[in-house]
């Protein structure tokens, strides 16, 4: 209950991107295709949790001094883990993920939950916290990805579904249509979000 | 190697600053962008200090791949150095502005750890090695895109100065208007980009 | 307030078990994948796409079959074979910058004539679905058969023979691609000029 | 040999990068000494570079700091009159602007550079540090347990009762701060007992189940704004307290006895199930005792073979039920859960009493 608790927190209140303003770079940068950005998400999502997990276990032994260093190495050796094990499962998507996959280490999410929960919580505490956090994180992603995909290119995952006479509107396949999706999204969780304190 | 890149170090400085802005063509460094932006003097500070920071990771990085890890083939390790090293800086750079300028510090303190998760700081590393640039180049290099990222979150800061009073969409909130006002700042700068790389 | 009973030497012992655990991690999962031994094929199956040479799908064949139809004069970043059936023609597979990572292109050179036979991307990690669209059919097509004499020039709209066009959106992808041609032109030039040496049969797949 | 080569190099580098910033954090500290005057009293020197809070520890100042430094409890709140560095954002989210420009700061986040002034309030300056050796402890309900300390050498604790102290310990890198109440009687001051419930995970709860007779704790206090004064034992007390926060209310409950009741009490005691309900035996005897005493638990969650005869459901229902008389005049200390206290306030108000007649003591599970 409680954990379920702490995930939900995670998912919609505290969501990494829409609310804490974390994340953007990669939220921006990888939502041109909803496979890339489905994948970009369970990589954050593998690498906040496992940081998050091995953060919470040692937060009573990390020296205060070198705690950034700490940080840095827990989640650069999760990160470069994560890489290999893509390579090696799905080629295709990390030849397509290529330079995002290793910014994953400055991603702002993995840090911020490890300054913001982790370090304070038990490890079991800190995975599901971690866990809501990815999913928020995923469910931002896919859902830009798939406006982006639909507006740019008039397909989602790959697949063309966009009727004939809609002519791709290319400006969203550049980074401003990326800023501009993300506002309207966020405005449009804003709208939904006071509606829904109204009633209650 | 055989013949190394010969471009004139003013043509990168320009086009690493505007044309080729780490912040609004690789979407690199977004979130300190959107979340500081709100006061134009914190802004200005933040940009000097990314820049400071960007110069002397740079360099250290530069030399760390050049004369360690590419000489030991340990290139796929360059992740993990890059990212210590920053952290390390970030960390050293605020023990000495706390000792030694305690007015700056106490302006810039806040940010420098928020600095170390700053992608477009790794990035500027990342690329300097990756388009092998020599160390004066990769200094160069490094010094444009400081001052981009630095004119990008002033031009930010001075428009959402500017808007203060207006009334914006109450759902769309300071968020979203600084991420309308990045697309358009977006568009801007790839318009200018087209011109440098030969439009005419 | 932190109490200052637990000295440096534990702080520093800490991080070195941290680092060894890390490093074991690292090494564990980069021994874990795979060679990239398939790479080598997506070079030998574009190197038959653009000599136009039937070569058998199976790898250990495939690589039988190129090394009967080159022979590798250099190696490292930018590396050539010579046609052995036409001196005139070099393959060469160049790596250099892209936007985000290096990109290794492959293309087919006729030296005598001076044009590029064609053009295949080996390895790219451009933007997706702007950048990466060099690895598209209609990019390749316009490195069919041509003129290279004074290198390759990317251009908004193509007018001139050693022209192609830039990919919308993806700018600095485009100019990577010209670079990394150009530079491997030039590298071609100069051992080319120079008498092409005796066939040592020296293969390299 | 390649992987062993890894290691040493990745080892070598985390070594000199940390060498590099612990040493120059050795070399770069500001060294000196600055003049801390505390409430326009005569200057210390303490050490330059640091936060105030242990600038103040080091001048004999112990101030109260859950969080251990980190700025986000709010309860090193002072008042720095000159010398302070500028406010930083963590209080600007605790403090209100009213507060920031009357001068409060939180100790913690102010850093000692030059000469300091600052003014401590009266009620924090009562605060030691102490040690504390346990003298005997007793499990009174399931995961509770009483412990009774003895202060060591010729130091005492004068506190009030409904104060808590704080309890230090030292984990491998760190000193964990935790808030306890005294629940023991405010008249003797060379002993004192806490109530500490043992959370599952908890650190410090878990290290104070776990002590011997013998031991040796540090701790400092006493703080907290919630305690009885002399004219508050002279009107009626309701006392409503969740679980083990039953702690602070007991000592404000010994001193009440001390006094044999003057004004009629009330005890509420909320609990899970009768394991959890603890002291209850000598709650019964004091009620046949002294007429003007009232005692009365109310279990949420009784278990059948417990036999419970009593009240059932939550405590502030239980309040709402009874009438009390001389409500207006009363003054209540309410003591538990943040969603327990909500609720009490609530009905403590609709019975009438003012709200500045409530004292609570937020009191978290961490």
């Amino acid at each position: 209950m409680k954990y379920l608790r702490i995930l939900w927190e995670g998912l919609i209140p505290n969501n990494p991107v829409f609310i804490l303003a974390l994340g953007l770079c990669s939220t921006l940068a990888v939502t041109l295709k909803v496979e890339n950005a489905f994948f970009m998400a369970v990589m954050v999502g593998i690498t906040t949790i496992f940081s998050s997990v091995c953060v919470a276990a040692l937060r009573y032994y990390i020296p205060f001094r070198f705690r950034l260093l700490s940080y840095m190495l827990i989640i650069v050796t999760a990160v470069i883990a994560v890489e290999q094990l893509l390579k090696a499962l799905f080629p295709e998507v990390a030849r397509a993920l290529g330079p995002y996959v290793g910014l994953i280490v400055t991603n702002c999410v993995v840090m911020g939950r490890l300054e913001a929960f982790a370090v304070s919580h038990r490890p079991l505490e800190a995975f599901f916290d971690a866990l809501g956090v990815a999913l928020g994180y995923a469910a931002v992603l896919l859902s830009i990805a798939s406006i982006r995909e639909f507006l740019g290119n008039g397909t989602l995952w790959g697949l063309h579904v966009a009727p004939d006479f809609y002519i791709p509107c290319r400006v969203f396949n550049s980074p401003p249509g990326a800023f501009i999706v993300f506002a309207a999204l966020l405005f449009a969780v804003n709208w939904l979000r006071s509606i829904v304190r109204r009633d209650s | 190697m055989e013949n190394a890149i010969q471009i004139p170090l003013l043509t990168l400085l320009f086009s690493a600053a505007i044309s080729e802005n780490v912040a609004l063509y690789y979407f690199l460094g977004i979130c300190p962008l959107i979340s500081i932006s709100a006061d134009l003097k914190a802004s200005f500070n933040m940009g000097l200090t990314v820049s400071l920071v960007m110069l002397i990771t740079t360099a250290a990085n530069w030399a760390i791949y050049h004369l360690l890890l590419q000489p030991m083939e340990l290139e796929y390790l360059q992740l993990l150095f890059f990212v210590l090293i920053i952290a390390a800086t970030v960390q050293l750079l605020e023990l000495f502005l706390d000792r030694f300028f305690p007015s700056i510090y106490e302006v810039f303190g806040i940010f420098l750890p928020l600095i170390t998760v700053n992608c477009a700081i790794l990035g500027v590393s990342m690329f300097a090695v990756l388009r092998e640039y020599s160390l004066i180049q990769s200094l160069v290099f490094a010094a444009g895109s400081g001052m981009g990222w630095c004119l990008v979150i002033c031009i930010i800061a001075s428009v959402r100065r500017r808007i203060n009073i207006d009334a914006v969409p109450v759902h769309l909130g300071k968020t979203g208007i600084t991420m309308l006002i990045a697309a358009v700042i977006a568009l801007a700068f790839s318009g200018v980009s087209e011109l440098m790389s030969g439009g005419f | 307030m932190s109490g200052k009973t637990v000295g440096f030497r534990d702080e520093i012992k800490f991080m070195l078990v941290l680092a060894t655990v890390c490093a074991v991690l690292l090494l564990v999962a980069r021994a874990g994948v795979g060679s990239r031994a398939d790479l080598s094929m997506v070079a030998i199956t574009s190197a038959g796409q653009i000599c136009k040479l039937e070569l058998p799908e199976e790898p250990v064949a495939a690589v039988a079959a190129f090394n009967e139809h080159f022979v590798s004069r250099t190696r490292g970043r930018i590396q050539l074979w010579q046609s052995l059936s036409r001196s005139n023609v070099w393959l060469c597979q160049a790596r250099g910058a892209g936007m985000w990572a290096e990109l290794a292109l492959l293309f087919a050179y006729d030296h005598m004539h001076r044009r590029i036979i064609g053009m295949r991307v080996i390895e790219q990690n451009e933007t997706a679905g702007l950048g990466d669209r060099i690895g598209e059919e209609a990019f390749y097509e316009q490195f069919d058969d041509m003129d290279a004499g004074s290198g390759v020039e990317m251009k908004a709209i193509r007018v001139k023979g050693n022209q192609f066009d830039a990919i919308s959106g993806a700018t600095i992808t485009s100019r990577a691609v010209e670079t990394v041609i150009n530079r491997a032109l030039g590298q071609i030039e100069k051992i080319a000029s120079a008498a092409p040496p005796a066939a040592g049969k020296e293969a390299r797949p | 040999m390649q992987a062993l080569l890894v290691i040493l190099i990745i080892n070598a580098f985390v070594l000199i990068l940390c060498a590099l910033v612990a040493f120059s954090g050795q070399l770069l500290r500001q060294s000196g000494d600055a003049d801390l005057v505390v409430n326009k009293e005569s200057a210390r020197k303490v050490g330059c570079g640091q936060s105030l809070l242990p600038a103040l520890a080091e001048a004999g100042i112990f101030l109260p700091a859950a969080c251990g430094g980190k700025g986000t409890c709010g309860r090193c709140e002072i008042k720095v009159i000159a010398g302070g560095s500028s406010v930083t954002p963590m209080e600007t989210i605790i403090l209100e602007p009213q507060r920031l420009q009357s001068l409060a700061r939180l100790a913690c986040q102010v850093k000692v550079r030059q000469n300091i002034e600052v003014e401590v309030p009266a009620g924090l300056l009562a605060a030691k540090f102490l040690w504390a050796r346990l003298e005997s402890a007793q499990v009174v309900a399931e995961e509770i347990k009483t412990l009774q300390f003895n202060i060591e050498d010729d130091g005492e604790l004068d506190f009030k009762p409904g104060q808590y102290i704080q309890i230090f310990y030292q984990m491998p890198w760190e000193r964990v701060l935790r808030a306890y109440s005294i629940s023991s009687s405010a008249s003797t001051k060379k002993s004192f007992s806490l109530d500490i419930q043992r959370i599952s995970g908890g650190l410090v709860s878990n290290y104070l189940h776990q002590l011997q007779p013998g031991d040796q704790i540090e701790v400092s206090g006493p703080f907290g704004e919630m305690y009885l004064t002399d004219e508050q034992a002279n009107c009626p007390i309701i006392l409503v307290a969740g679980g083990v926060g039953l702690a602070p209310l007991r000592a404000i409950l010994e001193k009440l006895r001390e006094l044999n009741f003057p004004q009629p009490v009330w005890l509420f005691h909320g609990a899970r199930s009768r394991k959890n309900l603890y002291c209850e035996k000598y709650f019964h005897e004091l009620a046949q005792r002294y007429a003007s005493f009232k005692y009365l638990p109310a279990l949420s969650n009784p278990m059948l073979e417990e036999g419970w005869v009593g009240s059932r459901g939550l405590i502030h229902e239980l309040l709402e039920q009874q009438t009390l008389t001389g409500v207006s005049e009363a003054v209540a200390f309410v003591c538990g859960p943040s969603p327990m206290m909500q609720a009490v306030t609530k009905v403590l108000v609709a019975k009438g009493l003012a709200s500045d007649r409530i004292l609570t003591d937020p009191f978290d599970f961490s």
